[in-house]
């Protein structure tokens, strides 16, 4: 359960990209969140793994509060995966990359060893894990920040743009991995496709405001709610 | 300009290791106590956009060729002295590893050279009292260009020592001079000027990032640390003198532009001639007609010898070519991890 | 320094498959590379006129690029950048130093082709034998090596990092000066201000990558080490080729 | 008139990224290039500037063969949108650097002013015209790019993944506005409904090669040849 409660945030220079947002997503659930560039939407995920504190209000996850002394603790339960995997992966080699986080953590090194091997043949990245990232496809460099995420048994998912650059095949592949997760997964996109295909839930931004929340079928299906926010029906229901 | 590991004594380069290393050990030491997480990857981007910088080529105005950016002194105004340090030092190493950019050996002098005197002598004397805080445009580009230039020449003043008191070349340290300082002196212009042209840009982008580096050093530090450098050079001369008894007198020699020379010759080295006589693979007979007159003259070589010593050397090139060729093939596929 | 060239670092042969890696002969990494410092040092304190002597520690990089399959076309193509430096102090010995030494059928060596020979040779094979070696360890490994000869912890996350991300930087420098060039006719457009604004854009990109990764890393649990491995002491079958090899290095040493 | 003949290209590594391409493209007509990650795409396109010189093969715009003493009287003829908008504007100020093509044509002054501030206006860029390009949000810096190239008044446009990052209704934008040209248009993207959108004829690289060659609707409606390649049908056909 995150509850997100009436937080703000405004850039050093005033502008204001987040304005009193309260939000309260169920434990397990898939969330969307879509708006137009520059709505606000990454700054208000960055907050849910601490890297902003709110300046006004507060955010609870999982019954911790986000705050300068939880931070171990919040990071252990959000992973958060980035809309560039080369700001994601900062190793020599892959392996390392997908161990840091669990390393970090102090995971015992037998199940450390386990999860990992685990994961990276889940996302056929067992045969790589000696390459530097410098020398993976972009849709290989996805799935190795995915697992570096996903090996840190994260109770809470946040996805930034996950599917920018991937090829139709890997964006499939994408959406099976996703849907096959039973966590909490907090995903943010302009693809709505990909949002209609994971997301049991969507709430749309504007301007560092929720303007609308529901299912989303609801959501994603109201072409004038969709047009006043900058976004489209998704594309399969156009036509 | 890279220190290269050909024109280097073992002695002088060690000694370069040693300072350069107990400079990385104390800079490292100063970072880790600041305990600034934030900078580490600050740091890791930087070198690489070093690398990545000295991709991009400029003409230089006035002349036909082109220069790229080295980058000393702007990562010093970034990253402040140790930071900056420690971020030239790994670009060094992995020029040094992989582009085989002076070598092994010359490491630890191409550290102080390109390094140290950007970050601890250029920054903190030149440019933090010229530029200040960048305030004025005129006050940046006297701070830059003159930190640029000094930090370059010193540098190339660096070489010229580390090479003469190697004793590998014939150049009298004047001649060395004339040749190394009017070169430097260009890089150092155009280093200035394109570090002065990045910072400008900044000012006028993101001046946040230029917010003055605080983590001045301490000059107790840099006078502690030329009073070492002092010591060491002393010391280098010094044992130039102990192992061989005109070290000293052939430095001078060399400095003053004689053309008079003294041959450097280890003492292991003597101490086993007579062994390598009785194991020598040819030993030297049948070429004894070489040039007898030259005999007298230090740096003569016997002929003889010589053949003799090439072409065993050439037979131990082959024969390791051979046996590596073999144990390569008995090796069965190759092991991947 | 004046000359454009595109590195392109992390490119381990051993990586590829396409060369076997050097440990059978050197153990692990961390003693190949303490026998490549041991060769590199016997290498240099060769006198300045033993050309024979400086010949013969070329077996140690023909060694390893016969017996580990490097292509010796790579290692070549990058030696034979010689850099410039390097050959203007081999001729200043050619010119300075004048002393006859010896006829060879009727043609007079002097000091200075015996003893610029011997700068340039010492060049070419101490670079050789530490491009073989480096050429074989992937970087990682190198790295780890780093850490078990006790380089502070500090320069060796610095040394990953700027691995990794010399090549994403390289890859956006590029894309930018393409950028540029493509709106650029003779040399209008590539001025010198032109340029420095390029440099200066990727700067900005740059600390704005270092944030961002600041936020990757902390959202790991990043408190200032890369590295927690505990490293193993050197063992003893590790001393004993270090050993090997300084005594072949020596016997070297002896003969020429 | 665009043509191709036989060209291949392979990296200093090996990598055969174009293996024996052969292409023609009618002036005035809009070609879509589409495949998976790493097929040679980008490979492909950056030929069509100059940047790459063929290695074997020969390429002709307009009758002007692709060379070496070429090149200034290529790039006035071709514009190519980078797929990362940061990659081309590298100026303090958008504005100059929506003038810096213009200026370096030597475009009489008068003229560049009207053109330069016609399509700011356009793209509404506008008031952002001394903003610092790195200031900007992501789809506004990709319409900045979009400026710069177009105010060469090129005779062809390459467009490299143009629709990644860019919301729903700037997305949209685009496709109005590419499709209001009536240059010569090369896309290359995996965003198939833009392809669709823009279109008239398409084809599919595998590894280096052109496999598929034909109207858009044949192409991208085969759902077998789309998916032996790495693709699928756009999302709008798929329901
Ligand atoms: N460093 C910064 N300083 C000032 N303003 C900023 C900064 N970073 C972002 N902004 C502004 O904050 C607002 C929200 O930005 P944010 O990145 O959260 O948008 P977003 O919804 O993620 O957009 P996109 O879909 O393009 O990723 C934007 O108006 C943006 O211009
Ligand atoms: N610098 C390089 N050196 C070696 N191989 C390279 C280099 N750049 C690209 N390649 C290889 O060339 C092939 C074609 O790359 P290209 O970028 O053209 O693919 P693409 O079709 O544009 O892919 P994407 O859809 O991911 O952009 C790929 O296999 C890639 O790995
Ligand atoms: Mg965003
Ligand atoms: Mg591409």
């Amino acid at each position: 359960m995150i509850s997100i409660e009436g937080i703000s945030f405004s850039w050093p220079d005033g502008t204001r990209a987040i304005d009193r947002i309260t939000l309260a997503i169920a434990q397990g659930s898939s969330m969307g969140i879509v708006g137009a560039n520059g709505a606000g939407k990454s700054t208000l995920v960055n907050h849910l793994n601490g890297y902003f504190l709110p300046q006004e209000g507060s955010i609870s996850i999982g019954g911790t509060v986000v705050s300068k002394k939880n931070l171990d603790r919040i990071h252990r339960v959000v992973g958060l995966l980035f809309q560039n995997p080369d700001d994601q992966l900062f190793t020599a080699r892959l392996y390392d990359d997908v161990a840091f986080g669990p390393e970090n953590l102090g995971m015992d090194r037998a199940m450390m060893a386990t999860l990992i091997e685990e994961w990276l043949r889940e996302l056929n990245l067992w045969e790589l894990r000696n390459k530097p990232p410098a020398h993976l496809s972009q849709g290989e460099k996805r799935f190795a920040a995915f697992a570096s995420i996903l090996v840190m048994q994260p109770e809470v998912i946040v996805m930034d743009e996950p599917t920018a650059d991937l090829d139709p095949k890997n964006r499939r592949k994408l959406i099976n991995l996703v849907n096959g997760l039973g966590i909490t997964k907090i995903t943010v996109s302009h693809d709505l496709d990909f949002v209609w295909d994971t997301c049991q839930r969507v709430c749309i931004m504007n301007r560092g405001r929720i303007v609308a929340d529901g299912l989303t079928r609801d959501i994603l299906g109201n072409r004038e709610l969709l047009e006043a926010n900058s976004l489209e029906l998704p594309l399969r229901l156009q036509r | 300009m890279h220190m290269a590991d050909a024109l280097l004594s073992p002695v002088v380069g060690g000694a370069f290791w040693i300072i350069s290393g107990a400079l990385i050990g104390y800079s490292a030491k100063k970072i880790t106590e600041e305990n600034d997480n934030r900078k580490t990857p600050l740091m890791g981007v930087l070198g690489a956009f070093i690398f990545a910088a000295q991709m991009i080529n400029f003409s230089i105005p006035g002349t036909g060729s082109s220069g790229h950016l080295g980058g000393g002194l702007l990562l010093t105004v970034l990253l402040g002295p140790y930071r900056a340090f420690i971020t030239l030092a790994s670009v060094l190493i992995i020029q040094c590893l992989f582009f085989a950019d002076g070598g092994l050996l010359a490491l630890g002098c191409n550290i102080f050279n390109l390094a140290f005197f950007p970050a601890f002598v250029a920054f903190p004397f030149i440019y933090r009292v010229l530029a200040g805080d960048a305030a004025s445009p005129g006050k940046l580009a006297a701070g830059c260009m003159t930190a640029s230039i000094a930090g370059i020449l010193t540098g190339a003043l660096s070489i010229v020592l580390e090479t003469v008191l190697s004793g590998i070349t014939e150049l009298p340290f004047s001649t060395f001079m004339l040749f190394l300082l009017p070169i430097h002196l260009a890089i150092g212009i155009v280093e200035g000027l394109v570090t002065l042209s990045v910072l400008t840009f900044i000012v006028r982008t993101e001046p946040s990032l230029l917010v003055p580096t605080k983590t001045a050093v301490h000059r107790r530090f840099t006078f502690a640390l030329f009073a070492l450098l002092a010591l060491l050079v002393g010391g280098i001369l010094s044992w130039f003198t102990s192992s061989q008894p005109d070290g000293l007198e052939w430095s001078i020699a060399k400095i003053s532009g004689s053309e008079e020379f003294i041959p450097s010759k280890k003492p292991l080295h003597e101490a086993f001639a007579g062994f390598q006589q009785k194991i020598a693979f040819l030993p030297d007979y049948g070429f004894k007609s070489a040039p007898q007159s030259h005999t007298s003259s230090p740096s003569s070589i016997n002929f003889g010898t010589s053949l003799s010593g090439i072409l065993g050397s050439l037979s131990v090139l082959a024969a390791a070519g051979t046996v590596g060729l073999l144990l390569g093939r008995k090796r069965t596929k190759p092991k991947r991890l | 320094m004046i000359q454009s060239r595109l590195p392109s670092i992390g490119y381990h042969l051993a990586e590829q498959g396409t060369a076997t890696e050097a440990s059978p002969f050197l153990g692990s990494d961390r003693s190949a590379l303490l026998v490549t410092a041991l060769f590199i040092f016997s290498l240099l304190s060769i006198q300045k006129f033993n050309l024979p002597g400086v010949l013969a520690f070329g077996a140690f990089p023909l060694f390893l690029m016969s017996a580990a399959k490097l292509p010796a076309g790579l290692i070549l193509k990058r030696l034979l950048l010689i850099s410039p430096f390097v050959l203007v102090i081999a001729s200043g010995n050619l010119l300075l130093d004048r002393n006859s030494v010896m006829l060879i059928f009727g043609i007079t060596l002097s000091g200075g082709m015996i003893s610029g020979t011997v700068i340039v040779a010492k060049t070419i094979i101490s670079l050789a034998g530490l491009l073989s070696i480096t050429l074989c360890i992937p970087f990682y490994r190198i790295c780890r090596a780093l850490e078990a000869f006790h380089v502070p912890e500090v320069l060796v996350t610095q040394l990953m990092l700027l691995y990794r991300y010399s090549a994403v930087l390289q890859e956006e420098a590029l894309s930018m000066q393409k950028a540029r060039d493509l709106r650029s006719f003779g040399s209008r457009g590539k001025e010198f201000s032109c340029t420095a604004s390029l440099i200066g854009s990727l700067l900005l990109r740059t600390v704005n990558r270092a944030e961002r990764l600041y936020r990757t890393m902390t959202a790991r649990g990043f408190q200032g080490q890369m590295s927690t491995r505990n490293v193993e002491e050197i063992s003893l079958g590790e001393w004993k080729i270090i050993v090997l090899w300084a005594l072949i290095f020596l016997v070297l040493r002896l003969i020429f």
